[in-house]
C-alpha cells in the first residue's frame, strides 16, 4: 500500500516536471506553424540579416531588433545584475532585523507594480534626466536599460537573497574565526556557496529581461533601424511584436510572430549556453 | 609569567538564559590549557566569548572584560585580528565547499598571501602538522566535502593553523578522530604550545590529563575549579570536582 | 520635466524629436495619408516615407506623456484623447474641433469601423447595431466628441431584444463603445454587453473566429480579411490632432511643414517659425 | 550582521558591541572590505531611492483620486469603478497560483529529489523552465488566445486567463523552490530515512518545511508578475470590467484595468489611483503567503 | 546461536574508490558489537552498509550479501521497514529543524502512531532512556537546533529508539559527550542489549573494552580482526591489531 503511494506520487512529481517541457512544446509549436512560413516567404536570410523593417512596404528585417534587443539586455545585465546581487547580500547579511522587516516588504512589492507603472515612471524620470546628461532626445537604449535594470532587481534580489540565507551559518563562521572581515566572509565563502542559486536568480532575471516589454517600449524610442549611439532610440524583438501585433494582418501579422520564434531560439541558446557554463564549472 | 588572556568577571547571557556566571581565568602563555565539565555547562560558550564568536549570536550579551597580552579584546580591538590572533577549531568540522587547498589556503589569502609557492608551502607545513598530509596530498584539489569525519576535522585544524595565530581554541577537536590521529594532534598540540598558547575544550579527561598543563572545571555556567592539571586529577580541592572526575557524578 | 527658464526659446532651436504611430495603426494610415507621407512609387506601390528616425509608440498615452515631458516634440493623437497636458496645432489654420471636422474645414480624421460576420450574427447583436446607427446611437458618439457619420439617421425603438453580445477589439473604439453600451442596456434590460478591449487586429480575428458578435476597428480592413466573411461600418469618424509640448512657441503649421517634419526633411523647430 | 540588536537585559552594560571606530579601524586594514562594503551599501541606497521615488510617485499621483467613486460595486464608463478589478486580481492570483505552486514544487521535488545526478531531464526541464522565463508576455498572450480560448473553447475567461498565467510563473515557482530543496542539508534526509521514513514522507515532512522561505520567494515573485501582468490577460482573461459569476467568464484585473483606464488618455488620474490599490493588493497578497508559509514552517 | 546480521563477502566503492574489501561479519543478537580502527579506514561506511544509508551517496555501489535474521536485506525487503528495524545514530548529530517533541515523535509518527498520550509517552522514554529528559523536559517545544553539541547527540539517541529498532547502529554515539552522559549511553547501551543488538563505531578502546562484547578492528577498507573483546584486546592475534591497540601504529 505504502509502496504503490510512492510510486504513485514518483509518478505525479514526474507528470509535473514534464509540465513545462510540454508547455514548452506547446508554445513553440504554435510559434512555429504560425512563424516559420513567414520566414520562408521573405526569406531567412532577409527575414534575420535585413537591415530595413517596414511591413507596408514589404521590408522584413529584423537584423535592427536583434542587435536592440542584445544590447538591452546586456545593458540590463549591467545595471541589474550586480546592483541586485549586492542588494540581495545586504538584505541577508547586512541589516538589522528591523530594517529587514521593512525592506523586504518593499522589494517585494517592487516585484508587483505593474510595467506600465514602470513604464510611466521611465517616461517622466528617466528619459528627461537622459536627455539631459547625456543630449538625445531621452528615449533610448541608455535609458531602455536602466529601466529594465531597475525591473529585474526584484527577480535578482528575492532568488539570491534567499539562497544566501540558505548557506550553513558554519561556512560564514569558519571563515569568521580565521580572521577574515564580515565582508570577505561573506564575499568569499558564503557567496559561492550560494553560486547556484544565484545564477538561477540572474537567469531568471535576464529572462524578465528579454520578455519584458510594456515597459521597454514607452521608453526606448522604437525606431526600426541599426541602433547606433547609447543615447539614441532602439526597438527591441519584443517590442516589435508588441507594436504591431495590433494591426498586423497577413504576412506583416506572421512575420511578427516569425520575430517571436527567433526570441524563442534566442532564448534557448543564452540558456543553453549558461548551462554549458555551469557544466564546465563543475568539473 | 604574564597571563596571555585574562577573562575578568565574566557573565554571558542567551537571551534571559544566564550561560556564564562571573568566570574569573587567567591563562598562561605557551601552555595548553583543558576546559572539562559536563554537556551544556558552558565550555563551548567560554571558548567562543575569547574570540568574540559570540557576537553572531543574537541576543547574547556579555559583561566583565577580557584581556588578549593586556590589550581589552571588547575594546578597540581591530575584531579581525583578534581572530587571526586567536584562532579555533570547532566542536562540529566546518570546511567550506571549495578544494582541499582552497580550504587551507583562504585564511592566508584572507591575510595577504598571495604568492602561489608561498601558498603551497604554508598549506602543506599546515597539512602536516595536522597529521593529514599523507591521506590528503594526492586530492588537494577535490572538494573537501567528500572526506570522512575525521578527515574534515584535520582539515580544520590545519586551516586554523596556517594564519598562525599566537592562541589556538579547540572545541573538542580529537572527538572525531581515531587515537592515532588523536595522539598526533596531541603530539603537535604539545609541540605548538613552545609557541602557540592552547584553549581545548574536551570530555577525554586521560587526554586533559595527558597533554595540559591547567585544567578548568565548569559546572552549569561556573567555573568550580582551575589549577595545575595534575593536582586538580590527583587532589581535586572541590567536592563537586572530585565527583566528576570519578565519575560519581549525578 | 527638466528644468532651465528659458524653455520656450531653446525649444525653439532644437532638434524636432518626431513621435510617430505603429506601422498599421489606423490613425497613423490616416495621418500619413492624408498629409501625403505615403506617397506611390512608380510602379503605384504606397511607399510610407515617415523618417526612420522617429520615435514610435502603439499608445495614446504614452504619445501624450512623451510630448508632454519632452518640450521638441511633435505627435498625433485621436481628438476624442485630447487634453490640456498638451497643445494641439492649427493646421493650415483650422483649429482641430469637431465642427471644423464636420464642416470639413479640418481635414485629418479616421473612421471607426465594427466588424460583423452576417451569417453568425445575432438578433440582438443586429438590433444593438440597429441602435448604434440611430438617432439616439449617433448623438452619443457626437456627445463624447466623435463626429458622427449619418446626421438624420432614424430613431431607434427598443424591439424586447434578449441574450448577450461580446463586442471585442480597438482599444480607440473601446470608450465611445461602452457610452453606446450604457445608453442601450438602459433601454434593454435584457441584453447583456460585454466590451473587450484588445486591438483591432484582435477584433477582427475575433469576428472571424467566432469569439464575438461584435468586432471593433480604427483601421479600414484588409482585402484578406474580407474575404474570411467578415464586413465592416464605420459608425464615426475621430478627428486626429496634431499635438506638440505646451511650452512650444509653435502652435499653427502648414500641411508641408508637418510633412517635411515627418519625412525627416524639416529637422530643427528653427525651420519652422 | 555583526551588530546586536538585541534591547539590553535591564541595568545591564555589555561589552560585546562592535562600535563604529572598531569598525573602521578594520576597514583601514582591510581596504577591499571597505570598498565590498561601500558597494553592497550603494546598491541597496540605489535599489531603496528607486523603491520609495516609486512608490511615493505612485502615492502622489494616485490618492488623490481614490474617491468613494472608484470603489462602486459596479463599473460604468463615468464612475471607472476599481471594486470588480480587485475581486478580479484575487481570485486570478489565487487560481493561478492554484495551478502553478503544486506544479512547481512537484516538478521541483522530482528533480532535487529523485532524478538522478546526471538524468538528462533533469537539464532539460531546467532549460525549459528558464526558456519559459524568457517568453514574453504577449506571445503568451497569443498563445493563450488560441489554445485556451479558441482550441480549448474555455473562451475569454478567468480561466484561460490564470491557466495562461500559470505557466509564465511556473519557472519562477520552479526554479525557486529547486534551490531551496537543495539547499536542506542532506543529514535531515538521512536522519529520517535512518528512521524508516519513506521518500515521499521524508520530503513533505522534513524537506518541504525546511525549504518554505525559499519557495515563499518565488512565490511572491510570482504574485508581483501575476498582478502586474496586462498583455497576457487581454488576450485570454478578456477585459469585461465586472465580477463573473464563475471562472469561466471574463473579468479585467486591475492591472488591466489600469492600462484599459490609462491607454487612451482618458483617465490618467484614476489608473494612478488603481495603482494605489494594485499596491495595497500586492502587499496583502504578499503578507498572507507569508503568513500561510510561516504556518507550515511552524508544522 | 544464530546471527542477527550476517555479511558475507561485501565489497563497497564510492565511484572507482574501493572503501570496503570483502567483508565478511556474523553479527550475534543481544550483544554490542564495537567497530574500531583510524580514521576514514571504513567503519561508518560499514555502518551505513547494514541500513542501506549508502544507497542514498551517488556512485556507490555494493557487491556482496548481508542478511538479517537470514533475510536478504538488499532482495525484497521493504526499505523502510529494513531502516525502522535497524535504527541509527549518526556521527555528527542531525536533529530536525523542529520542536524536541516533535523530532523525537517523528519516527512513531512515520509508523502509524497517532494518539497523544501514547505519542507522549513515547518521547518521555526515549528522552530518558537517553539521558537528557531531565535537562530538556521543560524545552520540549523549543526547536531542537539551540540545544548544545551534546544534547543534540543524545537527542538523536531518542530519536533512534523511539522507533524500537531491533538493531542500533551508532556512529561514535559517545564523540560529543561528557562522561557522565556518556557512561549513561553506556548504561543504556548495556540494558538495551537485552532485546537489541547493538553496533557501535568508536574511537574510544576504552569505551570499546568496557561495553562491547565483539570488536572488530578496521583498516584500509579491511577487517583485520574479529572476536571477543576482552580476548582481542588483551591478546590480539594480528600483529596490526597490537600495533594499534597499543598505540604503536603508523
Ligand atoms: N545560541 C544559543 N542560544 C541559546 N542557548 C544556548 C545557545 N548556545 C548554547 N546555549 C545554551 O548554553 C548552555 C551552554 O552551552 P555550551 O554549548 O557552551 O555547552 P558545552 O559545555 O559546550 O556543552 P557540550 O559539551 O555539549 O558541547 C547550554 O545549556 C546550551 O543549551
Ligand atoms: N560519499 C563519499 N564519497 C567518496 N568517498 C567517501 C564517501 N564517504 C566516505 N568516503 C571515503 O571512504 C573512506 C571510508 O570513509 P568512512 O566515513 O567510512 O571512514 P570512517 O572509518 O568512518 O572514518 P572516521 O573515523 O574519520 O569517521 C574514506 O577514505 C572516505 O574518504
Ligand atoms: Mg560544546
Ligand atoms: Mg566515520
Ligand atoms: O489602437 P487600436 O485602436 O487598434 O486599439
Amino acid at each position: 500500500m505504502k509502496q504503490y503511494k510512492e510510486k504513485i506520487m514518483k509518478g505525479v512529481f514526474l507528470t509535473a516536471a514534464c509540465t513545462s517541457i510540454l508547455a514548452v512544446i506547446l508554445i513553440c509549436a504554435f510559434l512555429f506553424m504560425n512563424g516559420l512560413p513567414a520566414i520562408g516567404e521573405i526569406g531567412p536570410v532577409k527575414f534575420l540579416a535585413g537591415e530595413r523593417w517596414m511591413p507596408k512596404n514589404g521590408f522584413f528585417g529584423i537584423f535592427p531588433m536583434i542587435m536592440g534587443s542584445l544590447y538591452i539586455t546586456a545593458g540590463a545585465i549591467i545595471v541589474g545584475v550586480p546592483v541586485g546581487i549586492f542588494t540581495a547580500v545586504f538584505m541577508a547579511k547586512f541589516c538589522s532585523g528591523k530594517l529587514y522587516k521593512i525592506l523586504k516588504p518593499a522589494v517585494d512589492l517592487l516585484a508587483g507594480i505593474p510595467s506600465v507603472v514602470y513604464g510611466f515612471f521611465g517616461m517622466v524620470v528617466l528619459v528627461p534626466m537622459v536627455r539631459n546628461i547625456f543630449g538625445g532626445n531621452g528615449n533610448s537604449i541608455l535609458t531602455a536599460s536602466l529601466l529594465l535594470g531597475i525591473m529585474i532587481l526584484p527577480t535578482i534580489i528575492g532568488v539570491s537573497e534567499s539562497a544566501i540565507r540558505a548557506v550553513p551559518d558554519s561556512y560564514y563562521e569558519g571563515s569568521l574565526a580565521l580572521g577574515a572581515s564580515h565582508e570577505r566572509s561573506v564575499f568569499f565563502t558564503v557567496l559561492p556557496a550560494a553560486k547556484s542559486g544565484i545564477l538561477a536568480g540572474v537567469v531568471l532575471g535576464i529572462g524578465r529581461a528579454i520578455g519584458e516589454t510594456m515597459a521597454v517600449v514607452m521608453v526606448a524610442g522604437n525606431q526600426a533601424r541599426m541602433p547606433m549611439e547609447l543615447a539614441k532610440g532602439v526597438r527591441t524583438l519584443t517590442a516589435n511584436i508588441v507594436l504591431e501585433m495590433g494591426y498586423a494582418t497577413d504576412l506583416h501579422r506572421e512575420a511578427l510572430i516569425a520575430t517571436a520564434v527567433v526570441l524563442f531560439v534566442f532564448i534557448l541558446l543564452i540558456n543553453l549556453s549558461f548551462s554549458a557554463l555551469k557544466h564546465k564549472e563543475e568539473f | 609569567m604574564e597571563s596571555k588572556i585574562k577573562v575578568q568577571n565574566l557573565d554571558l547571557y542567551y537571551g534571559d538564559f544566564k550561560a556564564l556566571k562571573a568566570i574569573n581565568l587567567d591563562i598562561s602563555p605557551n601552555e595548553i590549557t583543558a576546559f572539562i565539565g559536563p554537556s551544556g555547562c558552558g565550555k563551548s560558550t567560554l571558548l567562543k566569548s575569547l574570540n568574540r564568536m559570540n557576537d553572531l549570536v543574537e541576543g547574547c550579551k556579555i559583561t566583565g572584560k577580557v584581556t588578549l597580552d593586556g590589550e581589552d579584546i571588547y575594546g578597540d580591538m581591530d575584531i579581525n585580528l583578534l581572530r587571526k590572533r586567536v584562532g579555533m577549531v570547532f566542536q562540529k568540522p566546518n570546511p567550506f565547499p571549495m578544494s582541499v587547498y582552497d580550504n587551507v589556503a583562504y585564511g592566508p589569502r584572507t591575510h595577504g598571501v598571495r604568492n602561489k609557492a608561498q601558498l603551497d608551502e604554508i598549506v602543506e607545513k599546515s597539512l602536516r602538522n595536522a597529521a593529514i598530509w599523507d591521506e590528503l596530498k594526492d586530492r588537494l584539489k577535490k572538494s573537501a566535502m567528500g572526506l570522512s569525519g575525521g578527515q574534515q576535522q584535520r582539515l580544520c585544524i590545519a586551516r586554523a593553523l596556517a594564519v598562525e595565530p599566537e592562541v589556538l581554541l579547540m572545541d573538542e577537536p580529537t572527538s572525531a578522530l581515531d587515537p592515532i590521529s588523536t595522539s598526533k594532534i596531541e603530539d603537535l598540540a604539545a609541540e605548538l604550545k613552545s609557541k602557540y598558547t592552547i584553549i581545548m575544550v574536551t570530555h577525554n579527561m586521560q587526554q586533559a590529563v595527558r597533554i595540559s598543563d591547567k585544567t578548568a572545571f565548569f559546572l552549569l555556567g561556573e567555573v568550580v575549579e582551575y589549577g595545575k592539571s595534575d593536582q586538580l586529577f590527583s587532589m581535586p580541592k572541590d567536592q563537586r570536582t572530585e565527583d566528576y572526575i570519578t565519575g560519581r557524578f549525578g | 520635466g527638466c528644468g532651465g527658464k528659458d524653455e520656450g526659446k531653446k525649444a525653439a532651436g532644437e532638434d524636432i524629436t518626431v513621435v510617430s504611430r505603429e506601422d498599421g495603426s489606423g490613425t497613423r494610415g490616416a495621418f500619413i495619408e492624408l498629409f501625403g507621407i505615403e506617397e506611390k512609387d512608380s510602379d503605384g506601390n504606397k511607399i510610407d516615407n515617415t523618417t526612420t528616425e522617429a520615435m514610435i509608440t502603439n499608445s495614446t498615452s504614452v504619445m501624450m506623456t512623451t510630448i508632454a515631458e519632452n518640450e521638441a516634440a511633435i505627435g498625433y493623437i485621436s481628438l476624442g484623447s485630447l487634453n490640456d497636458t498638451v497643445k494641439a496645432l492649427k493646421i493650415d489654420g483650422a483649429e482641430p474641433s469637431t465642427e471644423n471636422v464636420k464642416n470639413k474645414t479640418y481635414k485629418i480624421v479616421r473612421p471607426f469601423n465594427i466588424v460583423t460576420n452576417e451569417k453568425k450574427l445575432s438578433n440582438q447583436a443586429k438590433d444593438f447595431m440597429k441602435f448604434i446607427m440611430s438617432k439616439e446611437g449617433q448623438e452619443v458618439v457626437a456627445d463624447n466628441g466623435y463626429i458622427t457619420v449619418d446626421d438624420k439617421a432614424s430613431a431607434y425603438k427598443a424591439a424586447g431584444a434578449k441574450g448577450k453580445i461580446v463586442v471585442a477589439g480597438s482599444s480607440s473604439v473601446t470608450p465611445v463603445m461602452e457610452k453606446l453600451k450604457e445608453a442601450y442596456t438602459a433601454l434593454n434590460k435584457d441584453v447583456k454587453i460585454e466590451v473587450q478591449q484588445s486591438d483591432s487586429t484582435t477584433g477582427v480575428t475575433s469576428t472571424v473566429d467566432g469569439v464575438c458578435d461584435i468586432g471593433m476597428a480604427s483601421r479600414e480592413l484588409a482585402d484578406s480579411e474580407v474575404k474570411k466573411g467578415v464586413k465592416p461600418t464605420v459608425i464615426a469618424q475621430d478627428g486626429i490632432a496634431v499635438i506638440v509640448n505646451k511650452k512650444n512657441e509653435v502652435s499653427e503649421l502648414k500641411s508641408d511643414q508637418i510633412k517635411g517634419i515627418f519625412t525627416g526633411e524639416v529637422i530643427s523647430w528653427g525651420d519652422v517659425k | 550582521m555583526e551588530a546586536m540588536t538585541a534591547k539590553p537585559l535591564n541595568g545591564i552594560k555589555q561589552v560585546n558591541k562592535v562600535t563604529r571606530k572598531q569598525r573602521f579601524s578594520s576597514y583601514k586594514r582591510t581596504p577591499l572590505s571597505l570598498l565590498l562594503y561601500l558597494l553592497v551599501l550603494i546598491s541597496t541606497v540605489f535599489t531603496a531611492g528607486i523603491l520609495i521615488y516609486l512608490i511615493g510617485y505612485i502615492l502622489v499621483h494616485g490618492v488623490p483620486y481614490l474617491t468613494k467613486d472608484l470603489f462602486s460595486l459596479k463599473y460604468t464608463s463615468t464612475n471607472v469603478s476599481l471594486f470588480p478589478a480587485m475581486v478580479n486580481t484575487v481570485s486570478m492570483t489565487a487560481l493561478a497560483l492554484l495551478f502553478a505552486v503544486p506544479l512547481g514544487i512537484f516538478s521541483a521535488i522530482y528533480l532535487v529529489e529523485y532524478a538522478k545526478k546526471g538524468n538528462r531531464l533533469v537539464g532539460i526541464v531546467r532549460i525549459t523552465a528558464e526558456t519559459l522565463s524568457g517568453i514574453p508576455s504577449i506571445v503568451y498572450g497569443l498563445f493563450g488566445m488560441l489554445f485556451f480560448v479558441t482550441t480549448l473553447k474555455w473562451g475569454l475567461s478567468i480561466l484561460s486567463g490564470a491557466a495562461t498565467l500559470a505557466i509564465m510563473i511556473l519557472p519562477a515557482v520552479m526554479r525557486t523552490s529547486e534551490e531551496a530543496l537543495k539547499s536542506v542539508p542532506d543529514s535531515f534526509r538521512e536522519g529520517s530515512f535512518g528512521l524508516g521514513a519513506g521518500k515521499l514522507r521524508t520530503v513533505f515532512q522534513i524537506v518541504l518545511p525546511s525549504a518554505v522561505p525559499g519557495i515563499l520567494s518565488g512565490v511572491i515573485l510570482a504574485v508581483g508578475r501575476i498582478v502586474g501582468e496586462t498583455a497576457a490577460l487581454m488576450y485570454t482573461a478578456g477585459t469585461v470590467a465586472e465580477i463573473p459569476s464563475n471562472v469561466m467568464g471574463s473579468g479585467r484585473t486591475l492591472s488591466v484595468h489600469m492600462y484599459a483606464l490609462s491607454s487612451e488618455g482618458l483617465h490618467i488620474n484614476q489608473s494612478y489611483a488603481t495603482a494605489v490599490v494594485l499596491l495595497i493588493v500586492v502587499i496583502v497578497i504578499n503578507a498572507v503567503s507569508t503568513f500561510i508559509a510561516k504556518r507550515i514552517t511552524k508544522g
